[in-house]
Order: C-alpha cells, then structure tokens, then sequence
C-alpha cells in the first residue's frame, strides 16, 4: 500500500433497503469519502441520515447496492482484516463476562488466555471498569456496557476504528477522559479513524475533518477541515476562538439539513 | 456343513409372544430345565407379531420361530424356506367371538356379511382363519370388514364398546369373555373336532419352524432341542393345568392366576403329544391359504408341502 | 467444509434466482442418486425381501393408486389418517401453546405441575395408544388421542421456554404502557414465542402423523397405519415403503403450508441473508 | 385464574423458602389426590380389570423388586433400557446439535437437506423400529438406532433454529473481532441456541425412553418394554403400570441431572423474579 | 391527594444486588428524594452510578432492597397507574410496526384500533417520523427508535414521567426539538419529571431541580434548584449568566464525584 491509497475509499457508494411496503429505501445516495491512513474524520448528520449505514458498508457487513467500497486499495467484499466496529446498540456478548468480553478479539486472534486475560485487564482499568471484571453484561449499567465495548474494539489495535457514538451514554467527565484514551491510542498507531457522533463539540475536538451529511438519503454535505493543533487537550479547545468558528459552520450546515429532513418527513407523512 | 463337522451352536428363538398360551411350550421347555438337559443352549425372545418375528429370522437375526405352521406355507408362496420342525399343536387354539349382543343375529359364519370382524392384525393367522371361515361358508372376504383388534386388553375393549362384532382370538382372552359373559364362542378351534368341523380337516398351528438351510446344517442340534420339546409336550400332556401354571413365571399368570389356570386348562388339548404334524394338517391349511391369501391363491400348484414340515426330529426323538 | 457458506456475505435479492435453480438441482441430484443406487443395489447386492427396490414401490404405489387396497380406495385410507392427523395436531399444538405460554408465566403452578408433566413426557406413547383404544375405543378418538399426546409435549416445551425468553426490557415496556395480563400475553410473549412454538410445530405435524400411524397399529379398520400392518403382515417390503412415502408426502405438504404461514408471523424479522 | 400469578411483582430472595415448601405441599396434595381417586374409583365404579388400581400397581412394584420378573431381576431390565435410552440419547442429542447448528448456519446446505430431513421426520418410528431390528439385529443397536431417531428430530430443529436467532449485532460483533467460522459457532452459535437446546433436550430423554422401549417391543429378552409387552399379554394391568412407573421416575432422575446442567449453562442469564 | 403530598417520595431507598462473585452489590444507598406534582427534576451522575436503578424502584419494576419507595402517596408494590417510563434501553416491540408501537399505550387502555391510529398518527409528526408509519423497528436507525419510544412513552400522557437518557441518540437540533415538546406537553398536564441525562445543559435548561448524584451506591449529593424563568427557550437560555453559574456548580460537583468513582475503581481492581 503506497502512501497515497486512501485507507478507506468510498466513491458514489449508494445502498438502498426494502421498504416496509414492498418498495425500497434509499439511505445513502452517491456517498464519495477517501480516509488516509492516519487520519481521524468524524461524521455528523441529522438522526436517521444514514451514518450507521455508511459505517456498515465499510465494515463489509452490508454490500453496497451501487458504487465502489475499498479499504486499503481493495474492493471490500467480507469483513477486511484489521477493522474495529465499535456499534451503535449494545453488541457485546451477554454470556461472557467483561473480563471475556474484552479480551475477545485477542483470544479470537490465538492469545493464549493469561496473555488474553492480562491485556484485557490493563484496558478494563482504562475504561474504569476495574472491579467489574467478572460482571455479566445485564448487570451494568448502559455506560459500563458502552465502555465494555470500548474496550473490546481498541484492544485489538486495529488499522481502521469504526466508531458510532461510542460515548453518547456517559456522563460528561468520563466522556473526556475516554477521549483523551482514544486520541492517545490513535495517534500512536496512524489508524484511520471514522467517528459518528452527534455531539458536534466532540466531532470537532477529535477531528482532522468533520464530515456533515445531508437528510437522507445521506450524501456528504459540507466537509469542515479542523486545523487545530495537535496534540490537543479537548477540555481546553473547545474555547478557543479558531473553535468557536468551526462550531458554528458545522452548526448552520447541519441546521440546515434538519430542516430539510423534518420538512420531508412532513411532507411524507 | 456335514453332520459330523457341526460345530454345537447355540440357538435363537424368537417367539410370537412368550406369554401366549398357545406357545406356553416355548418357554416351559426352558422352565423345565430340558433345553439344559438335552444339551442346547437356546434363548428364547419375544416379538408380539409373527409376521415381524419371521421377517427377523428371514434376515438371520434368529435361528427358529415359535409361530403358526400356516406362515411356512405363506412363506413359500414368496420363495423362502421355511419348515417346521416341531409341531407343538394340532388345531389353531383360537375361537371367533361373537359379542353378547350379536350373538342372537350373528349366529354362524354365514352371517359375516356386512360385520366388522377383529382379528390381531391383517396378514396375521387370525386373518387367514377368519377368511378361511368366511370363504367357506360362502361370504367373499370383502364382504365384511377387518378390524386389527389386536389382543387380550384391546381385543376385550373392542368387543365391549362395540368396535367389532366378532373376533378372532386365544386364550386367555377367550376365557375372560365367556366367564364376564361378554361374548360367545362362534366358533371354536380349540378342539379337533371344532376345528373340522369348521374347516373341513385340522389345522396345525403353534410350531416350531426354522429356516430349511439352517436345518440342513444344524441336524444334530436340531434334534437336542426337538428332543427336549417333545419332553415337554409329553409333561403337558400328562400333567394338571394347576401343575404346569406352576412351572410358568408367576408374571404370565397376571393378576388373576385363576384364569390362566383356566385358559390352561381350556388349551390344553389342543398340544399334540408327540410334536408330530397331523395327516391331513397341511393340507387344510393349503386349501384355507388358497382362499384367503393372494401370494398363495397365485401359486397354489407349485407349492410343495412336503418342503413345509419335517418329521425327522420328532420321530428320532421318540 | 467447503460447502458449509456461513452467512458471511449477505447475499442481494437477484442473485436469489439461480440460487434457488441450485437448491432445487442439488436435491433432484441427492434423490436421484439415492433411488439409484438402492435399486442397483437391491438388484444385484441385498435382498429386495428385506429391503424392497424402488421399482417394486413405484409399482405397489400404482396399483394402490389405480385399482387400491385390500381395505379399500387409498384415498380412503390417506384421508383417515390425515384427519386423525390433523385433529391431533391441532389440539395438541393448540393445548401445548396455550397451557406453554401460561405455564411459562406462571412461576407457581409451573414450579408445581412441571414434574407431573415431565413425567407423562417419559411414558412411553406406545403403551398409550392400546390404553387409548381401551379408553376411547376403536374410532377416530383413540387415534387422535395418541397424535395429541405426541404433538403436545414438543408444542408445549418449546412455548413454556419461549414465553420465559422474552426480552426483559420489551415486557417491563409493555407492562410500564398498561398492559393488563392477558394483552402482556397476547402482545408480547406470544408474538416473542413465535419462533420458539414455530420451531416445535416443524416437528408436530411430523408426530401427529406418527401418532395417527401408531394408533392405527393397535387397532382399526382403516388408515395407512393398517396398510403398513396389512403389509408387514403380508412380508409385502414394497407395501411397508410405499406407505411411508405416502406419510412423508402428507408432512412435506403439511410443512408447506406452515412455512406460508410462518413467513406471514416473522414477517417483521430482519430478512436473513 | 386466580392461580395465575404473572411475574409482576418480583420475589424477593427470602421468600423462597417457604414458596418452596407450598411447591411441594402443593404437588404431594394433588399427587394423594390423584391417587385416592384412582383407588376408589378402581375399588367402587370402574373396572380394574382395565385401569388396574394403585395398591395392586404398589404391589407388583413390590414383587418386582423383591423377587424378580419372569425375565430376571428388575434390576436387570432396568439398566438394559436406561443403557440403550442412554446411549440413544447422548448419540441423538449430540448429532443434533452438530447438526442442526451447522444446518443452521449454512444456507445452502440448509436449503437442499431440508425437506429430506422433514421427510424423515415424518416416517413413522414404529415401523423404523422394526426395520432396524432387520438391520442391526436384535442386539442393543437396533434399540439405540430407534431411541437415536426419537431423539434427533426435535433436537435438530430446536439447535437449528436455535442458531438462527442468533441475535445480528453480536454475531456482527464477533465477526468484526476477528472470529473465524469456528470460533463464530463456539463463542456465539452454541451459547446463543443453548436455551434451544436444552428446552429440547428436556423432551429428548423421555423420548429416548420410549424409543429404548418401543425397539424392546420390537424384539427383545430383556428390558422394560418386554415387561410391559409380557403384561400386556397376561392381562397384568398393574403390570404394564408398574413398568410405566419405572420409566418415569427414570426420566425424571434423568430431568434432575438435564436440571443442574442447564443452571450452569445459563449461568449468565438474568435471575428470573 | 392533597397538594402537600409529593408524587414521587423515595426515603432512605437502597438497592442490594446479588452480585457476579455471589456476594452483593449495593447500587444505592438511603436515597431521599421528593418530587413534587408538576415538578420537573433532572438527574446527572457519574455513570454506573445507579441513576436507572433509581427510576426502576420509582416505576415499580424493581422492589426496594431497604427504605420506602411511594408513588402518589401510595407505596409501590407493583407498577403504578399512570407512570410512563422511557427506557434507557431499546424497548419498543420489534414486531410492531412504528404506528402500532406508538399506539400500544392507548390500546392496551381499551381505545379502539381507529382512535389509536389517529392519535399515534399526531405522535409520529410530533417526533417527526412521518412516513415510517410502517417500518419495524429493526429498519430504523438508532435515534428513530429513540424518538418512537418517547412517543409511545409520552402518548399516554402519564401523571409520572421517568426518561432515562431518552435524547441521547439525538443530533442536537432534532435534540432541542424534542425538549421543546417535552416541556409544551409537561407545561399542560403538570406531571411530575424525573429526567436522567448526561447533558448538563440540558439538564438544567429543563429542570425546575437537577439532582446530582455521587458513584455507586448512588446517594443524593447535591440538589440544585434552578430558577430560571419559564417558560424557557432551551436555545437561549445557555447563553444567559444565570444558567452558566449553575452549570459550573453541577460541573463542578459532578467533576468530584467522577474523580472518587475513578479512583474506587482503581483500588478496587
Ligand atoms: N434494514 C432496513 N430496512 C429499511 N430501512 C432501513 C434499514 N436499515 C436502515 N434503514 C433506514 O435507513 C436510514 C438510515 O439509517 P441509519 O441507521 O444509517 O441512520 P443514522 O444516520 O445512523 O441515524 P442515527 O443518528 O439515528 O443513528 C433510516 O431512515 C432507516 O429507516
Ligand atoms: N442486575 C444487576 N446485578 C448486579 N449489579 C447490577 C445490576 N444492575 C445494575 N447493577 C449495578 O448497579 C450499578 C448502577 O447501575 P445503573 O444502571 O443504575 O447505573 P446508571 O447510573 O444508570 O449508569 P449509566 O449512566 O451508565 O446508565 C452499576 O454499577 C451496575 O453494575
Ligand atoms: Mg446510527
Ligand atoms: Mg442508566
């Protein structure tokens, strides 16, 4: 892979669903978005624009209806190796404690169980969950879940992090602390980064390029480049003058599509 | 293989109903310790339809059956062959019952026209007899219907609720009908004379056949156990019904001993006393299978009767 | 292994057409292969007595079809059994749903009765059936009998533990909206059940059928059962197959009908790819 | 209905002891009940000749295990029929389960076997019984081959669609972590479809046993079904009780251990209230 | 009831779970709270601190371990009449359609099948999901889920009112969209609001009190009255310096709290 493949290549991607009528759904239309390696893109867009679904397209999960999906120069056709997904519901496996749940993807990829069992340890006390390690899922709470799932994402290190409001269910203070984690980690390895979130002080805080999509069906929108310095300490940012401009572009753009998107559900309904 | 290169063997016999009356010499014989005396070692197995029983000994899962001569006869109208090599009773031991309540309308084999009639299940020697008696008396089998009644609880509860009108069927289930007055003997096949008076000649019916290869190969085993069978058939013949219930595991008497004490003593005639086939047995049972069995009526004039029984054992064994 | 595609590429809709082609070639093949072989091999190897040939069938089922039985038209027979069939069926899928479902949400009267029920789960049917004739005597009942008690125990396990796998958050919702009782049932654990007693259903009709053929076997005056004894009774090998290739044809019908319906009841499930 | 308690309001922990004991008063009442009834009923209106009662049952259980049967010890028979319905079971349960998780997984497979393997469900098991004693002999296997068919069927389709329901986002979340077929099946398959399982594998053992006794019925010297059929045959009502009797506690012995599996397995479920 | 007494009065309320290990887990301890008729009180807290549990002693789903849990005055053994509770979780039926999901509360009160449809019809446009009347809910995106909850939630018009993160999966417009129907609704009936967030401004744009909560066993830290004008424009009114002095107070005591969760955590591992 030459230093100009993109890390991930989405061009004209289009997917359209079976409607609840027998008719079809187009949620993404025409979707063209190049990730380089190393770069951290978040995304935003109205609720229901179809952000969860382009993730899925290039996680393989979901095949593209039309237009081309690659990741690292190759067209994506199963699962490609070295993606992290980190879901938008709860996806962690309810029959496996934290401890196994977080240690998963390692012991999927032959680590024996201690070395399993001693990495996950270091990242359950990442995400503060330590004491917490022989819980099952339903006895958590939906931000220890969420954090579970954290976990169990990054600690196979992968090349590209796919990322769908990991950090919408925790309060505030713990939000920027597995902030902080995250850039850490991401900016030691050079993965690419596509980070779905409605929290626009976030998206712009952790951003290389903020990527605004229309109502659905989701094309990108406006793309707002963030020439903040890095490293940078999110709780400082945010009140920095170059920030509070990048706010408001996002803000309008994004109003804008709201608008549009409650006035089609309208005019539908 | 030669008679002097026979290797002693021992022998499976499956038999159509352990508990039946009419195979009571089955397992006396075991009972009595004769099998042991005469020197075999037979085990004997139960299967409660002689069909099945013979398919098993067919596909050479037993050596012998304890069943109906007339199967032989059926058999050979399907190329296997089969010879009986003890024959245990000369009459068939079973009776068409009429229920109570038919019985001032149903009063002969004549009157089977339009009746459900039960036997304990088609293709069994019930059947063939229950035809034979139709056929007969001038009643086309299809004339009437065949109820599988199969026996004993079943048996009772169909004539009882009116499922059948008539059956065919053994003691004890004969005896518990007449003594609760439920049904009457129509016709009764557990007498010679019964039994010629019904079919025109006897009807040999609880033997011992096997399959004619094996006989061919096994003559000196054979013989041990015929000699032992026909010990038995001479203890029966010469011993009370009470003596012989005695012999028998308390289990077959069920829970009234009294009454299979009786069927004991209702069967017992029926034993011959020396294993040997009745002159004109095969034949009856040839001209009844003419008329009541399809595989039989279609080749009627090859079969060789004489391939369907043997004496030899039992005529030694005197 | 090479054929065991998990679900790992969803497949899209157009490719559903020669897919099916497929399906539908590979199972002519497995068939024709499978006549194929028994028939060389009853001809030339193993004894047609015991194991009949396809040929022979073919033929018994011609003759039964065209001139019938000894006990009558087939169609006669078919239709006894296929009404037992389905009587049991019906109750018994009927009964295990509802008494399931109850049961399942009824810790107390669970906790009692599921010992009793476990233990008339463990007697065996066979005995039953010539209890059922003895009870219920030689009519249809008895055979209904036999197809219920088989058909229920399978129903009512699979909704028992289907109406206790209900999302625990779904039925707090339902609950919390002011569902009484019966509409928590109706709304939430029987829609959630679906699959649980759908799943159970595959295998009941199956069993009704069985139960019919049982019941049958300890008595009657018609039905396919009879002409599997009739032909036992006869050594007649080709009879015994034929009438089980007739039962098998009942089922498969049986289950066509239930996959129209069972696609109507999960329509709102995710499509599986 | 008023019996019908809805798990509406959660119990708490120290209730259950005496809940218990109500479990257990409850069901030794309806057990006395039960049995008086019979007995009086027996002893007054109905004939024992056909139901029997329960103090002649008690007494033939008393005979058989003090003295023995006509075929041997009671003992004997026992373990005869707990072997094959042991052995019938654990081969049908296990290739269900393989099976019908692998089926459950791969489409294509799925899609051509699938009407065979709903065919030979409904091929009825009595007449199974006797082939195999033609093709196994009358040996233990013919009666393991027919507790084998007994069994599989509803394990099959229960693991099958026990795989199926396999929830999507966690299947998707495996996958993603980097599982690979097996691992899919190990981590995610088998513990998702275990509630499947076992809720077959509670009607399973009591299938076994019944087809342990049906194969007995079919040919035997030995084991319970020989009882019942030598009952049968001497009119021994209480007999052919009796060994009913056995079987069940039988299966239920086998329910208690199937019991403390599952609490093990479904370790992390939440508690049920 | 008279005016006096609270519609929603936990004392001393504590919450013992069985814990993974076969020990126990206390989630809360000797919470006090009253809420009043009419009141709108939100709650903020460190995650996993036992806010959820909380609402299910209020909603009755859950008993009380120790202390008094009442509800209209009445202690609460089973579900009261006329609570509404909003999930955290996914929680609508997945084989209802949106239409009959949203109609669910009023059918089960015995409304006919017509009134139902025209009623949730109102809701739909409310949330602004016109024309996905017939979708199941596995063909929506998470913050449309969200949005079918609240309307099924809110079309009963419940005299209790218990959200639990319901505008997470928002993206801020359609966020404050929502907020503004919530306090419309809520200004009408006067129904008692129990509101779980994570969002301090709009934890404070919509309370009348925010109750800050410390880590697990959750206890009532600090209670903060807000008294801001109503009625209030949520998109204004962070602007003014009197919300951003409450801001910082609730900051700043949930700041602590997060610290001491984050440290029980380290030393219990
Ligand atoms: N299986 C499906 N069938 C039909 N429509 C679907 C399906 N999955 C998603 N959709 C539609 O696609 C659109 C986009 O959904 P998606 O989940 O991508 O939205 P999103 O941008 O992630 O929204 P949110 O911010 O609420 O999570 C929605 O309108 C949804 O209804
Ligand atoms: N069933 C259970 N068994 C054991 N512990 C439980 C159970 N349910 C909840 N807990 C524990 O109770 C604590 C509080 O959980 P709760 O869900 O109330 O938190 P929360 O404040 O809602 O957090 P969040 O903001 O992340 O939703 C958690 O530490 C959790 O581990
Ligand atoms: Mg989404
Ligand atoms: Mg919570």
């Amino acid at each position: 892979m030459t230093q100009s493949t993109p890390a991930i290549r989405l061009h004209r991607a289009t997917k359209v669903f079976p409607d609840a009528s027998g008719g079809s759904f187009t949620a993404m239309r025409n979707v063209t978005l190049d990730v380089a390696p190393g770069e951290f893109v978040t995304v935003v867009g109205p609720t229901g624009c179809g952000k969860s679904t382009t993730l899925s397209l290039v996680s393989g999960l979901e095949p593209a209806s039309a237009g081309a999906v690659e990741v690292g120069g190759v067209p994506v056709t199963a699962i490609p190796r070295n993606v992290g997904y980190m879901f938008q519901q709860d996806a962690v496996l309810p029959w496996r404690t934290v401890s196994d749940n977080v240690g998963l993807g390692l012991r999927y990829r032959g680590a024996s169980k201690s070395d399993a069992r001693s990495r996950s340890q270091d990242w359950i006390e990442r995400v503060g969950l330590a004491g917490f390690e022989k819980y099952y899922p339903h006895q958590l709470s939906g931000g220890m879940r969420k954090r579970v799932a954290l976990a169990q994402t990054l600690i196979t290190e992968p090349e590209i992090i796919l990322m769908d409001e990991p950090f919408g269910a925790l309060d505030v203070q713990t939000r920027e602390l597995m902030q902080a984690e995250l850039l850490r980690l991401w900016a030691g390895t050079g993965a690419a980064v596509v980070f779905v979130t409605h929290d626009l002080t976030e998206a712009i805080a952790l951003a290389d390029r903020v990527v605004v999509m229309t109502a659905a069906p989701a094309t990108v929108k406006t793309i707002v480049e963030v020439d903040l310095p890095r490293p940078r300490d999110v709780d400082e940012i945010r009140l920095q003058p170059a920030f509070l401009r990048l706010y408001r572009a996002v803000w309008q753009s994004l109003r804008e599509e709201v608008e549009i998107a409650r006035q089609k559900g309208a005019s539908r309904g | 293989a030669k008679d002097s290169a026979e290797q002693p063997v021992s022998i499976k016999i499956m038999v159509g109903g352990l508990d039946k009356v009419i195979y009571l010499p089955a397992k006396l014989t075991e009972q009595l310790g004769y099998f042991k005396e005469a020197g075999v070692d037979v085990s004997l197995l139960s299967e409660p339809s002689g069909a099945q029983a013979e398919t098993v000994m067919l596909a050479g899962e037993v050596d012998g059956v304890v069943g109906f001569y007339d199967h032989t006869v059926d058999l050979q109208a399907k190329d296997k062959c089969v010879t009986s090599v003890v024959q245990f009773a000369d009459v068939p031991g079973e009776a068409e019952m009429v229920a109570a309540d038919k019985a001032a309308t149903l009063t002969s084999a004549k009157d089977f026209t339009g009746r459900k009639l039960g036997v304990t299940s088609p293709g069994s020697s019930t059947d063939f007899l229950t035809r034979g008696l139709a056929v007969r008396n001038g009643v086309d089998p299809s004339k009437y219907t065949t109820v599988k009644a199969g026996a004993g609880s079943t048996f009772l509860a169909a004539i009882d609720n009116g499922g059948i009108d008539a059956g065919m069927t053994t003691d004890p289930t004969i005896a518990k009908l007449t003594n609760t007055g439920k049904a009457k003997v129509l016709v009764d096949m557990r007498t010679k004379e019964g039994t010629r008076a019904a079919l025109g000649g006897l009807y040999p019916g609880s033997s011992l056949y096997m399959p004619c290869d094996f006989v061919a190969a096994h003559k000196q085993t054979i013989q041990k156990m015929a000699n032992a069978f026909v010990r038995t058939l001479a203890f029966i013949n010469t011993h009370s019904a009470a003596e012989i219930a005695a012999k028998m595991p308390t289990d077959f008497a069920g829970s009234e001993p009294k009454l299979y004490e009786q069927a004991i003593n209702d069967s017992k005639g029926m034993f011959t006393a020396d294993g040997l086939m009745p002159a004109d047995g095969p034949k009856t049972v040839l001209d009844v299978l003419k008329a009541s069995n399809e595989a039989v009526k279609a080749k009627a004039d090859k079969i060789d009767l004489k391939r369907t029984f043997t004496t030899e054992f039992v005529k030694a064994a005197h | 292994m090479a054929e065991l595609v998990l679900t790992e590429t969803p497949v899209l809709r157009a490719v559903r057409g020669p897919r099916r082609l497929r399906v539908h070639l590979t199972r002519l093949a497995l068939v024709a292969l499978w006549l194929g072989s028994w028939e060389l091999a009853s001809t030339y190897w193993i004894d047609p007595f015991f194991y009949s040939k396809p040929s022979a069938i073919w033929h018994k089922l011609v003759v039964w079809f065209t001139e019938g039985t000894a006990s009558g038209s087939v169609w006669a027979q078919i239709s006894v059994t296929l009404q037992e069939a389905v009587w049991g069926f019906v109750l018994g899928a009927v009964t295990g749903v509802v008494m399931g479902v109850l049961l399942g949400r009824a810790r107390f009267l669970a906790d009692v009765l599921a010992p009793f029920i476990k233990a008339a789960n463990a007697i065996p049917r066979i005995v039953l059936a010539s209890l059922f004739v003895i009870w219920f005597g030689l009519g249809m009942s008895s055979k209904v009998a036999t197809a219920f008690v088989l058909v229920f125990f399978g129903v009512f396990f699979n909704a028992f533990q289907g109406a206790r796998e209900v999302s625990k958050v779904v039925d707090d919702n339902a609950r919390i909206l002011g569902a009484s009782r019966w509409q928590l049932l109706g709304t939430v654990v029987l829609p959630s059940a679906t699959s649980w007693i759908l799943a159970s259903l595959h295998t009941a009709f199956g069993f009704a059928l069985i139960g019919a053929i049982v019941g049958e076997y300890a008595g009657a005056d018609k039905g396919l059962g009879l002409l599997i004894a009739q032909s036992q009774g006869a050594f007649d090998a080709p009879g015994i197959y034929a009438a089980m290739i007739i039962t098998t044809v009942l089922a498969l019908l049986a289950e066509s009908v239930l996959t129209v319906v069972e696609r109507r009841l999960t329509r709102w499930q995710p499509r599986q790819t």
